[in-house]
C-alpha cells in the first residue's frame, strides 16, 4: 500500500526528509517543449536538448521527466529519463537507444515537440559542504542521472564509470571539468582498467571508506553490489533505481519496489517515493 | 448549454468521469489538473484490509494498449478514510469510490463502513478485476453470484451503487440485467479484457502475474459494442469506458447510449485528456445546435440519431 | 533445422499459415508471393449454397485494428469447387478449408462434399463469425452444440477437422474441450471479437450490420491469452492467430502453446508478412541453436522455458 | 458473390472484356517507393511524385495504387489513389487531404518511403481514334484519375470539371495543353460558371449528344447524374467509383458494389472488377 498522510494539498517536497514522503511530491507540469538539439554522442548514446521553462528551473539532481515521443502513435506509455543537465529554461538528457521509443527520438529533429511530465520523483540528497565525500557509481546511462548531483555539490568527489567498452563511457570530460576525479572500467578493456565498475571502488573503499557516501545509478545488480559494499563499510548508498513505468505519477502502481517496513515490506513507487532510496530501506529478497 | 447528468441519483456537472486504477486518490492529479472541472472524481479499487498487490512486473505495453495485473494495491477502508478522503471530502465534485471484495460479506462491510462517510458520491462495485483470483471476476461472471453481491450492497448503503461489469462473457445483457434487478442504479461497462504478452526473450509470460487487464484505445470497439448492447437491455444509465482519448471516441458511447463516459489509460500519457473532452463536447454541441448533453445519449440508434445527410464537422 | 509441424495428421512444412477471410482463394496473392512457400493456404468461409453477404460499408478501420462484418460472401461448395478448386489443388502446399452452415446437417453436408475432393489438406469450422445471426457465433458460444457440429464433421469426413473457437467466451477451456471430445484434430484460436464503431458525424453505427468482428494487432493480446488456457486443457494441437505481424509475435504465440500460427489482417497491408515470419523463424533458430521450431512449442510455460537470466536479443 | 472462371495461373487483364472478368487482374505488385516530390497544389491538393519502376511503365489509366503510408502506425489499412501521371519509372498522385492518411502522407519529405501495391483494378477503355468523342466529367479529386485516360487518348474531347471553389479545379491547365476543351463550373461560382458540373454536361448534350462517350469520376451523386443524362441520350459511360477499401486486391471483399446479373444482382469488387463499371451494369438501388 502507498503511505499515507496526504489529504492535504499537495506541496513541495523534493529533498524532503524520506521518514514520511506525502504521495505527492514536487509540484510537477506537464508541458510541451521544442527540441533544441538531438545528436548522437558515443555507439547507441544521443544527447537531447529541449526547452522546458516550467521544469528545468526547478529540478533536483535524481529527478526525472516523464516523455511523450509523439510519433510513437501505437505505444502509448511516455519514457522516464533522469535530468542529465539544466542550463536556464532548457534541460538536457542522455539517453541510450534500446527500444522503439528511444529510437523514435532519436529520429526527431530540432524545432520537433515532445510532451514532458516533470519534475518527476524524490532526488539524491546533495552532499553539505562539510558532509561526507561523495562517490558516484554509474553504468551506462546511469551517469545521466548522477551529472547534476555532481555539479550542484559543494563538495567534490570521485566518480566511478564502467560499461561494456569505450562507447558506454560517458561525459567522461565533463565530470572532470567539474574537477572530480575519474576512474573509468571497461568490461572489454578498451577503455580504463578491465573489469566491472565496482572492483576499483572495492579497491578504493579499502583504502579508505570512513566520511565517504555512495550516490549510484546503473543495471540492478551493480546497485546490489553497491548496496553489498556499502553495508560492508558501514556507509551511506543512496540508488536510484530503474522500474518500468505506466503514470510516472503515483497513481498506477506499475512501478513499485519492496521497502522494508518495521513490520516487514510493503510496496513503494519509484516513480514517487523513489527513485532514489537509502540501500538500507530496499527489501531486495521480496523482489525476488 | 446544459452538460449536466443523473447516474441514478448522483448529478454529475458534466459527463466526464476518469476509470478508477488511472486517477489514484485525485489528490495525484490535483497538481496537473482542476479536479473541480471533472464530472466525477473515481478512485482506486479499495476493499476492506490493505492490500500489497502483485510482484512486478505489473504492467506492460502492448500495441495501442497496455496490460496491467497490479493486484488492487491498496490501503484499505481505513487507511483510505484516513490518507485520502479528508482531501476528497472538500472537492466540488462527487468522488466515486471503487469497491470490492473477497466475498458478498465483505462487499456488503465495505459498503457499510463508507455509507457512515458524509460525502460519498456514489460506489461503484468492481465485480471484474482480471487480475485477482478469489473475488473479482467471478462475480461479474456468473449472474447469480453478481445478483447477491449487488443485492447485499443495496441492503448496506443509501448511497448510489454503479455495477461495473466484466466485458468477459458471452452476452453481457443478463448481467446489465441482473444488476438492474438487484437494485444498481447504474453500470459502468468496461474493465479491462484478460489478456497476455510473452517476453521472447527470456521466452516467459511478461506479467509476474502472467495475465493481466488489456486497457487503452485497443479495446475501444469492444467496449463501445457492449454499452451499446446493454443500453438497449436496462433502464439504468452507463458510464461507458474502455479506450477514451478524446472527444469523438466520448462522443461515440454516449451516442451508443452511456449517459456519462470515463477516460482510463489515456490519463497516464495524456493528464489533460478528460478536460479536453469536456472543452470539445461543449464546442460540439454549439457547432451542432444542442442545448443539452442529453440529446445525444443513445441517438445512434435507429430513429433515434439524423439522417446520414445532414454530416457536418466534429471537432 | 526443421520447421515442419503437424496439425492432427496434417504436416505443414513450417508453421506459417494464413487466417481465413484475409487470403481470398490464395490465388489472389499469387502474383505477390509464392504460395508453396507458406505452411499452408487457408481460404475464406464456404457454406453449401452461394451467399451474397452484408451491405456495405462492411468494414471499418479502428485504433491498431479493424472491424469487418463482411457477411461470408462466397461461391457456395459449387462455386468454389469450380472455380477455385483446380488451382488450389495443383499448389504443393495443403489447403484448409474454411467451412460454416446455419444447421449441425449444413455443417455435416459441406464436409461430406468436400471429402469427396481429392487433396483438401483439412476442413476448418468456423463455429465463431460474429457476423452471421443463425450459425456461426452461436455454435461457438454453446458447448452442447458445438460438440453436435464437430460430430456430424466427424462423422462426414476422414480429412482432419480444425474446430475454430471463439473468443467471446467466459472461458476458452470448456469449447476447447468440448471440440476435442467429440472428435477435433485440432483448434483455431481466435476469430475476429464482437465490436462496433460510430461515425459521430452521421450519429449511425459505421458499419451496415452495426457491428463487427474486431481483427489486427488490437486483439493480439487477449488471443494470446485464449491460446496459453486452452494450450493447457487440451492434448490436440493449435492454430494461434489475432493480430499477428511479425516474427516476434509469431514466436509469441508458439511459445503459449500454438503448434503453427496464422497471419489475418496483416496480409490485407502487408502481404508479406508470412513469408517474412517463415525467414524470421528460421533466423531465430540460428540465433538460438535450435535444431526443431517443435521445441518452442509452449515453453513460455513454468518450467519448459529457459531461465531469465539466459537472454539474447531476437530479429 | 465472387465472378468465378479462375482456377488458372492469373494473367495480365487490364482493359479485357467486362464479360467475363477472372478473379485476378493487371500483374500487380508490392514496391517500395521513394518520395520524389510532395508539394501542396491548391487549398487541401497535393502532388506527389514517386520512382515505382514496376508499377508506373504498365499503369492503364483508370487503375489505382494501394499505399502503405509507413509514418501511420496506428492506422493500417493502405489508401487507394488513382495513378494521376506517368513518366517513366516515376508516378504522380494528386490527392486532398481529408484525414489521417493524407495529412500523414502530406507531412512527408522527398527521400522518404511508402510501399506500393499495384497497378490495380479495372480502368477506363481508352476510346479509339475512330471511336465516339470522349467527354470526362470530374469532381474534385476526380480528374487524377482522368488525366491520364485524356493523355493517352488519340481522341481529343471535352473535360467537364466542377468542384465547390476555386481551389477544387485541378490541372485545367494541363488538360488544355493536352488540346482538350476545359468547362469549369463552381458552386459558388468563384471560378468559371455558377452550378454543378453536370450543368454544362447537360447543356451540351443538349445541343449534340450521337458519338459522344462519357467518362466521369467523382462524388457519388455526381456519377448518379452522370449515368443518368448517359442513359437519357442512350449514350455509354463509364463511371470510376469509390468504394472504402481493405486489401485492394481482392480478398477481403470490403469494397464490393451491387452488380446486376441475368437473375437480378450481385456484388463484385470495386477494387478487382472496378473501379470503373459500365453504367449500365450498376445496381444502383440494391446499394440504397
Ligand atoms: C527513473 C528512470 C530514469 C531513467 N533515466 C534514463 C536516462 O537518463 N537515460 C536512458 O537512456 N534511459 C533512462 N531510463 C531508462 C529508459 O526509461 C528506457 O530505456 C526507455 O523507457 C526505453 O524505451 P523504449 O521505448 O526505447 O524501449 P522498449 O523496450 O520498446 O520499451 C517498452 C516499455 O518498457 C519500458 N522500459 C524499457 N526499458 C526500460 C528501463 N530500462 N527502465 C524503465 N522502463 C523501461 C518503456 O518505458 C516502455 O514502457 C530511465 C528509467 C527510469 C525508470
Ligand atoms: C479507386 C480509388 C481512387 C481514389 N483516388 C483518389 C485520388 O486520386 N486522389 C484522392 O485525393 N483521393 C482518392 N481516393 C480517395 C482516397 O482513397 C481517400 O481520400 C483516402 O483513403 C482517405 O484517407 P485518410 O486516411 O486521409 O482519411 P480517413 O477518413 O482518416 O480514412 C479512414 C479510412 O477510410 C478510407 N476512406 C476515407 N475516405 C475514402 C474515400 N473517399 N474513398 C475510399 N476510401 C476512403 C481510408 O482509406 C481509410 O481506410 C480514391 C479512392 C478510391 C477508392
Ligand atoms: C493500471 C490500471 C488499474 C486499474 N484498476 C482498477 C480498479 O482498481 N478498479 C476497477 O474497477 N477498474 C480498474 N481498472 C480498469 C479501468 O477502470 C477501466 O475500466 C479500464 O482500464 C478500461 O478503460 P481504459 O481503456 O480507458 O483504461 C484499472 C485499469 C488500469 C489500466
Ligand atoms: C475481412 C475478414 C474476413 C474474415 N473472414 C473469415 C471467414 O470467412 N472465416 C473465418 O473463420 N474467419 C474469418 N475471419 C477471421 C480471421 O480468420 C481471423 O481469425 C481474425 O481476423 C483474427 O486474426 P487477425 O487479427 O490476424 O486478422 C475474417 C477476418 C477478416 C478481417
Ligand atoms: S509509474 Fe505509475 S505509480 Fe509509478
Ligand atoms: S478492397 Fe479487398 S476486396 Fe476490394
Amino acid at each position: 500500500m502507498t503511505r499515507g498522510g496526504a489529504a492535504r494539498a499537495p506541496k513541495q517536497c523534493a529533498g524532503q526528509a524520506r521518514t514520511a514522503p506525502p504521495p505527492v511530491c514536487a509540484p510537477m507540469v506537464e508541458q510541451t517543449a521544442q527540441i533544441i538539439a538531438n545528436e548522437r554522442d558515443t555507439g547507441p548514446y544521443f544527447r537531447l536538448r529541449v526547452r522546458a521553462p516550467l521544469i528545468a528551473p526547478r529540478v533536483q539532481p535524481g529527478q526525472f521527466v516523464h516523455v511523450r515521443i509523439l510519433p510513437l502513435k501505437h505505444a502509448l506509455l511516455r519514457r522516464p529519463f533522469s535530468v542529465f543537465q539544466v542550463a536556464g529554461d532548457t534541460l538536457s538528457l542522455l539517453y541510450k537507444t534500446i527500444g522503439q521509443g528511444t529510437e523514435a527520438l532519436a529520429r526527431m529533429r530540432p524545432g520537433e515537440e515532445l510532451s514532458l511530465l516533470g519534475p518527476l520523483g524524490h532526488g539524491f540528497t546533495v552532499p553539505r559542504p562539510d558532509g561526507e565525500i561523495p562517490l558516484l557509481v554509474a553504468g551506462g546511462y546511469g551517469m545521466a542521472a548522477l551529472y547534476l548531483l555532481a555539479q550542484r555539490s559543494p563538495r567534490k568527489g570521485l566518480v566511478f564509470v564502467g560499461g561494456r567498452q569505450r562507447a558506454d563511457i560517458l561525459c567522461e570530460a565533463e565530470f572532470r571539468a567539474l574537477g572530480w576525479e575519474v576512474r573509468v572500467t571497461t568490461e572489454d578493456g578498451s577503455h580504463g582498467e578491465k573489469g566491472v565498475v565496482t572492483e576499483p571502488l572495492r579497491a578504493e573503499l579499502q583504502r579508505r571508506a570512513p566520511g565517504r557516501k555512495l550516490f549510484a545509478c546503473g543495471p540492478t545488480p551493480m546497485l546490489r553490489a553497491v548496496g553489498r559494499l556499502a553495508a560492508e563499510h558501514g556507509l551511506p548508498a543512496e540508488l536510484s533505481l530503474d522500474q518500468h513505468m505506466g503514470c510516472g505519477i503515483g497513481v498506477c502502481l506499475a512501478c513499485v519496489v519492496p521497502i522494508k517496513t518495521a513490520g516487514g515490506w510493503e510496496y513503494q513507487r519509484t516513480c514517487t517515493e523513489g527513485p532514489v532510496f537509502d540501500f538500507r530501506q530496499i527489501a531486495w529478497e521480496a523482489a525476488e | 448549454m446544459n452538460l449536466a447528468v443523473q447516474i441514478g441519483g448522483l448529478a454529475l456537472p458534466n459527463p466526464v468521469t476518469v476509470a478508477s486504477g488511472t486517477f489514484g486518490y485525485g489528490v495525484e492529479y490535483a497538481q496537473l489538473l482542476d479536479l473541480n472541472q471533472l464530472g466525477a472524481v473515481v478512485v482506486k479499487g479499495i476493499r476492506r484490509d490493505p492490500v500489497r498487490g502483485n510482484p512486478t512486473p505489473r504492467l506492460v505495453e502492448v500495441t495501442s494498449g497496455l496490460i496491467n495485473a497490479i493486484g488492487l494495491q491498496g490501503p484499505g477502508v481505513d487507511g483510505f478514510i484516513r490518507s485520502y478522503w479528508p482531501f476528497l471530502q472538500q472537492l466540488k465534485v462527487p468522488t466515486i469510490i471503487n469497491i470490492w471484495g473477497t466475498s458478498v460479506e465483505e462487499y456488503a462491510e465495505v459498503a457499510r463502513r463508507l455509507d457512515a462517510l458524509s460525502g460519498v458520491g456514489a460506489l461503484e462495485l468492481n465485480v471484474s478485476c482480471p487480475n485477482i483470483k478469489e473475488g473479482g471476476a467471478q462475480f461479474g461472471t456468473d449472474p447469480a453470484l453478481l445478483r447477491q453481491v449487488v443485492a447485499a450492497c443495496r441492503a448496506a448503503t443509501r448511497l448510489p451503487l454503479i455495477t461495473k461489469l466484466s466485458p468477459n462473457v458471452v452476452s453481457i445483457v443478463p448481467y446489465a440485467q441482473a444488476a438492474e434487478a438487484a437494485g444498481s442504479d447504474a453500470l459502468s461497462i468496461m474493465n479491462s479484457y484478460p489478456a497476455m504478452a510473452i517476453d521472447v526473450e527470456t521466452r516467459r509470460p511478461v506479467l509476474a502475474n502472467v495475465t493481466g487487464g488489456l486497457s487503452g484505445p485497443c479495446i475501444k470497439p469492444i467496449a463501445l459494442k457492449l454499452v451499446w448492447e446493454a443500453a438497449q437491455a436496462v433502464r439504468i444509465p452507463i458510464i461507458g469506458m474502455g479506450g477514451i482519448q478524446n472527444t469523438a471516441d466520448a462522443l461515440e458511447f454516449i451516442m451508443a447510449g452511456a449517459t456519462a463516459v470515463a477516460v482510463g489509460t489515456a490519463n497516464f500519457y495524456a493528464p489533460q485528456t478528460a478536460l479536453q473532452i469536456i472543452a470539445g463536447l461543449r464546442q460540439f454541441m454549439r457547432q451542432e445546435n444542442l442545448a443539452d448533453v442529453r440529446q445525444l445519449i443513445g441517438c445512434a440508434r435507429a430513429g433515434k440519431g439524423r439522417a446520414p445527410e445532414a454530416t457536418v464537422r466534429h471537432p
